[in-house]
């Protein structure tokens, strides 16, 4: 799949028989519901917690990138890196880190990933092979082409997954990083989280293209436009291009469109969003779609969806137990770790 | 006028520049229909339009650039940073480009980079940064970092009317910091830059300061002058260029000097005044030039280690009255 | 003329019919050549010079770009700003600046346009609306947009005129002023000066798609792709391209593709260039190319191109004279200029 | 082995790191078949392939974010900047994200980015430039800056074996300089960062310097010597870390201070020293702590004002007697 070929975002070819073959079974199909409701609830309880004035720093949430967050790093196997950003806290999930450790780290903890050096989404953990974001927009992606440029000269056949906001598509690094990752053929997969906003910012500010996926044929790389709020279209664009690029076929470009569902940030009442914008997002809230679809397909049953809800209540509720009752790291800590030995 | 914050004499200090010259006009991330991230230009989009309040991508070298070149077409560009630490992501154009045009071929480059700094509680790392020093060392550039409500207002509006690039600091634990609302004239005024101010006059030691370490100076003063001891506290509100004359006056006076800054310590500011008073005033000094700021590390997230991390009027106590000590 | 429409390369309808009807006259074509052979003899003599020891600092030269200099900068009127690179001296000497000036700069003397301060084509002059060039490749790329976006808000219906190596492409500073100034529709022509190296690095080492013009579509401006050793070609580009902008069509990106016919500076002697490269290079030396056309199409004899040629000759070597009997800086004036009054 | 320059000692180094560790690469602009502007990686591309010298598109932001994304793969890149001042271009990715990776979630990022740097001569404002002041400010960078054939070899293989960012000074000027030409070691050794070394004892004052001014400054120190005065010439070599020790031991002995750059003076990295001394030698110090640096002005083209701006041997000799007149 080529930018040339990228089928349309209202395809129907998406929508249906493609994406019903994609040789995914029952486990999965949970695996990837519970992550995309472990994401929302977790950032809900997050909102809550900072309403309460129980939260250190401020609440961010990726309500509408759930599907694009699961089903992106559910393509990944063991040895690939997850290069993340801001709203894919269900891929921080797969990928080892659990609900527990990600509270600690909202809440910095000493025993969060980062032992409360940074917060919130701002942490990676090598044992998970996850880069840590850095809040400067789209500098990641030099960093994940130069892990996949590791892998690539090694042969070690692993491939580097990142994302960047369609906001943070305009800065420079996104231009070097996927440039530098298409002349040396490095296997690395970016996503586009195209939800409509860069902060309070409609794209009629961030570009003048149609798609942000227009963008392949001058880089030379792979694209394709997928429906973000649908996880088996993300999940098989993802997949495809983590073939691709394990097969030597370099680096894809993918446009994942979605709906921001809530403000930039807690802060934010994300007043500039046009009613109909909203309302058609909430319309397509990918968590109730992909509950709707496994129980469409009977996948499962209204009962075993109401369990994985329970189950992820009581990991949520443990998890801000846990990390309440976590000790904060001692002051002088502050002075650990500057520099590696 | 009723008591303003530092926060809205900014605004305002905008807003009558903008009315006063057509060529002012502002560039920057969610300054439009959101008013900006802290809304300085809440409103504004709605009185000076769309031309001339300018919602930019997210690209902060094409903002630094594109103000560059609307200010060698005769335009007084405002650039706003959504946040101070972003700045490094134009690193290149204000270091290499804004700041040398003038020297190299004598075009005049009148544009103000407007950088809300400083911590403000468990920002983390890349929120609350003082990236103040890396621009106090090129030539071309200035550089200021008002601390009061009334400074914020005319070193803003003296930025906007000089003829050079300026790049304003402000501290975003000032915006809404309730001690320092205050009334400011109705009328137009400015501030020079280059000028200190004494905020408070004393004879046995001197610290100089900036931003919104002046208060935890002040309070600091303001303890040990319980104990009889009078401290000068100098906010120097300009970095570069900065009040040589007004530092070196002082320290002939009280023959002791404190710097305090709230970036971290080894090559910050601070080093840069205490060279020139080792050698300038040397002979007035009855003791060692001290520095206080913050430690040499990223700004940690957590409360503890951010509270360890950031001076604070404890330990500009501390500090001051181990120079007396001496 | 967009990307989609644009000629290929090798399209007759470049060559022939198109151009002939660009409604330029005798005087124009004299205009036109006179400027790409000053700029070859002016720079052939920096290069001499330089070998004599008697230039100051780096000798660059723009040979094989002469046509991409003339043919663009004298598409734009006197109230356009030219934002120029390195390998456009004759677009200086289009806008204004003199052999004498152009040679007081390369020797540094204090009646050089940047009073010694600066050196070779970095110098820029707001009397004749040139923006000082930087070295740092691709930074001027905004600053255009930066002039553009002053015209568009006054409505002055000036257009900005700039240049970029398809070595430079690959930075930041492309992307983010190239964006800029498509979602604001700026009065920007960006001309891409594709001479197959960036210093030594081939373009397979630089991008990895077809052509750089191929990029216009992701960012949602018209592109071209050019025979950037035809002068005529190049004029025809950039005149629509400076209509087009003029008109609210926003910016234009132009691909001319060229030879570089010498080395990265005068210490490169291009070892790493193919010959067949080299050879192609030189059997389309847009210098001769230009000549033969004015002679085959018999807007000049032989005569009068030896005319020119003399003429360019006499300017040159009364440059050098007049640079070498002019004053060097004072030392002190090392002082002055670093901040306007 | 005969005796070699310094560039010949970089490249060495370079060389058997390389061949000594696999995860050692090269990337940067033109270092392949063209062997780097400055031709210290000739030869290279033969010799280890094109997975493991790198030419990169020009895009410096890349080529140091890539580099760190290798090193957190467990790789050790030697990224080149083809002059120093180009680093601005990459500031970003060194100042936050580089700098701050270790601290923030642990992950080490062992990277060396060489940066050919210094004025030699009509280069101007954007091939001469000494940026190593910014990064000295940078908690989680190591700076360093060899004078001497001997250390540029010892610290780069010191550098490359590091488990932290480093940046490489490598001063343009010293390159081919023959008064260093020397016969270095045949077998394997390294030159400890954060280790100052003294290049000249003396006991009336004490230059503190590194790069290329350490030979300016031992000149002045021999010129001065004719006349009966001692200088010590402390080579820093390391600036972040730097040997505070080495420094104040030095000052505590002579009693005298001059700090000297070729960087501009405002902000330059020998205010740090200074302060530093002001604070912790100042009861050893008989006089005023100086500074000798360029002049705070960009780096100017024509060869009158390029002198001008520079520092040089005579400037040194007169900031010496000045010092020691005292
Ligand atoms: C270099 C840089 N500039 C500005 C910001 C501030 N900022 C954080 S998120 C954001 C908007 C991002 O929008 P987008 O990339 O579309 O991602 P979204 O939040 O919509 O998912 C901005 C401007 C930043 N983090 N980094
Ligand atoms: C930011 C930056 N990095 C590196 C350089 C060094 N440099 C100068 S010209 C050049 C090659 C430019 O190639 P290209 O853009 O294709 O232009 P050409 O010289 O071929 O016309 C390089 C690498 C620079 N000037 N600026
Ligand atoms: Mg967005
Ligand atoms: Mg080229």
């Amino acid at each position: 799949m080529n930018v040339e070929t990228a089928p349309a975002l209202s395809d129907p070819a998406l929508a249906a028989s493609d994406l019903d073959d994609l040789g995914l079974g029952r486990d999965d199909y949970r695996t990837l519901y519970h992550t995309m409701r472990l994401q929302r609830e977790f950032e809900e309880r997050v909102y809550r917690l900072f309403r309460q004035g129980r939260l250190v720093g401020a609440a961010y949430a990726g309500a509408g990138h759930e599907a694009i967050a699961a089903g992106s790093a559910y393509a990944l196997g063991d040895a690939d890196i997850l290069v993340p950003m801001h709203r894919v806290i269900g891929a921080h999930f797969l990928r080892g880190h659990t609900a527990r450790d990600m509270m600690c780290q909202y809440l910095g903890r000493a025993n969060g990933p980062t032992a409360g050096k940074d917060g919130n989404m701002h942490c990676g953990n090598w044992d998970h092979h996850i880069v840590g974001m850095i809040s400067h927009l789209g500098a990641n992606i030099p960093v994940a082409a130069g892990v996949a440029l590791a892998s690539k000269v090694r042969g070690d056949g692993a491939v580097s997954l990142t994302y960047i906001g369609e906001g943070g598509s305009s800065i420079g690094d996104f231009h070097e990083g996927l440039n530098f990752a298409a002349v040396h053929r490095l296997p690395m997969v970016l996503i586009v989280e195209n939800n409509k906003f860069a902060y309070s910012t409609p794209t009629r500010f961030e570009y003048a293209c149609e798609n942000i996926v227009d963008r392949a044929r001058g880089y030379g790389v792979a694209g394709a436009l997928v429906d973000g709020t649908d996880v088996r279209a993300v999940y098989k664009a993802t997949r495809d291009a983590v073939e691709l690029a394990r097969e030597g076929g370099g680096p894809t470009l993918i446009e994942a469109r979605c709906t921001r569902l809530l403000g930039h940030a807690q802060h934010d009442d994300a007043f500039y969003v046009p009613r109909d914008i909203m309302e058609e997002g909430w319309n397509n809230d990918p968590v109730t779609k992909a509950e709707n679809l496994l129980l469409e397909r009977k996948y499962f049953t209204r009962e075993e969806i109401d369990g994985i809800q329970e189950e992820v209540n009581g990991i949520v509720d443990d998890a801000v137990d846990y990390a309440e009752q976590s000790p904060l790291p001692e002051p002088e800590a502050a002075l650990q770790g500057v520099y590696a030995d | 006028m009723p008591p303003v914050t530092y926060l809205e004499a900014i605004s305002s200090g905008l807003r009558e520049e903008m009315e006063r010259d057509e060529s002012v006009f502002c560039l920057g991330e969610d300054i439009g229909v959101y008013g900006g991230a802290f809304k300085i230009t809440k409103g504004f989009l709605d009185e000076f339009g769309e031309d001339r309040v300018i919602d930019a991508p997210v690209a902060e070298s094409v903002i630094i650039g594109a103000a560059m070149g609307a200010a060698l077409m005769g335009m007084r560009p405002v650039a706003e940073m959504q946040f101070a630490d972003f700045i490094t992501c134009g690193f290149n154009q204000l270091v290499n480009n804004v700041a040398k045009t003038h020297y190299r071929w004598g075009a005049a480059v009148p544009l103000v980079v407007r950088c809300p700094s400083g911590a403000i509680g468990n920002a983390g790392p890349f929120h609350s940064q003082n990236p103040e020093a890396w621009f106090c060392k090129v030539p071309g550039l200035k550089v200021v970092a008002p601390a009061t409500t009334y400074d914020a207002k005319g070193l803003l509006k003296s930025s906007i009317r000089d003829n050079n690039p300026v790049l304003y600091f402000e501290h975003k634990g000032l915006y809404r910091f309730p001690r320092i609302r205050e009334e400011i004239p109705e009328e137009d005024y400015t501030v020079p830059i280059g000028e200190a101010a004494v905020r408070r006059e004393g004879v046995d030691a001197t610290i100089v300061t900036y931003g919104k370490m002046v208060f935890h100076s002040l309070d600091a003063a303001e303890t040990l002058a319980g104990e009889g001891v009078e401290t000068e506290v100098l906010d120097l509100r300009s970095l570069l260029p900065y009040d040589k004359q007004a530092i070196l006056e002082s320290v002939r006076k009280t023959n002791r000097l404190l710097v305090v800054h709230e970036d971290t310590l080894t090559g910050g500011f601070g080093g840069e005044i205490a060279a020139v008073v080792a050698e300038e005033a040397f002979e007035h000094l009855d003791a060692p030039v001290r520095r206080l700021a913050a430690i040499d590390t990223p700004v940690p997230f957590s409360p503890p280690l951010e509270q360890f991390f950031l001076p604070n009027t404890e330990k500009v106590t501390a500090a001051l009255r181990d120079l007396l000590a001496y």
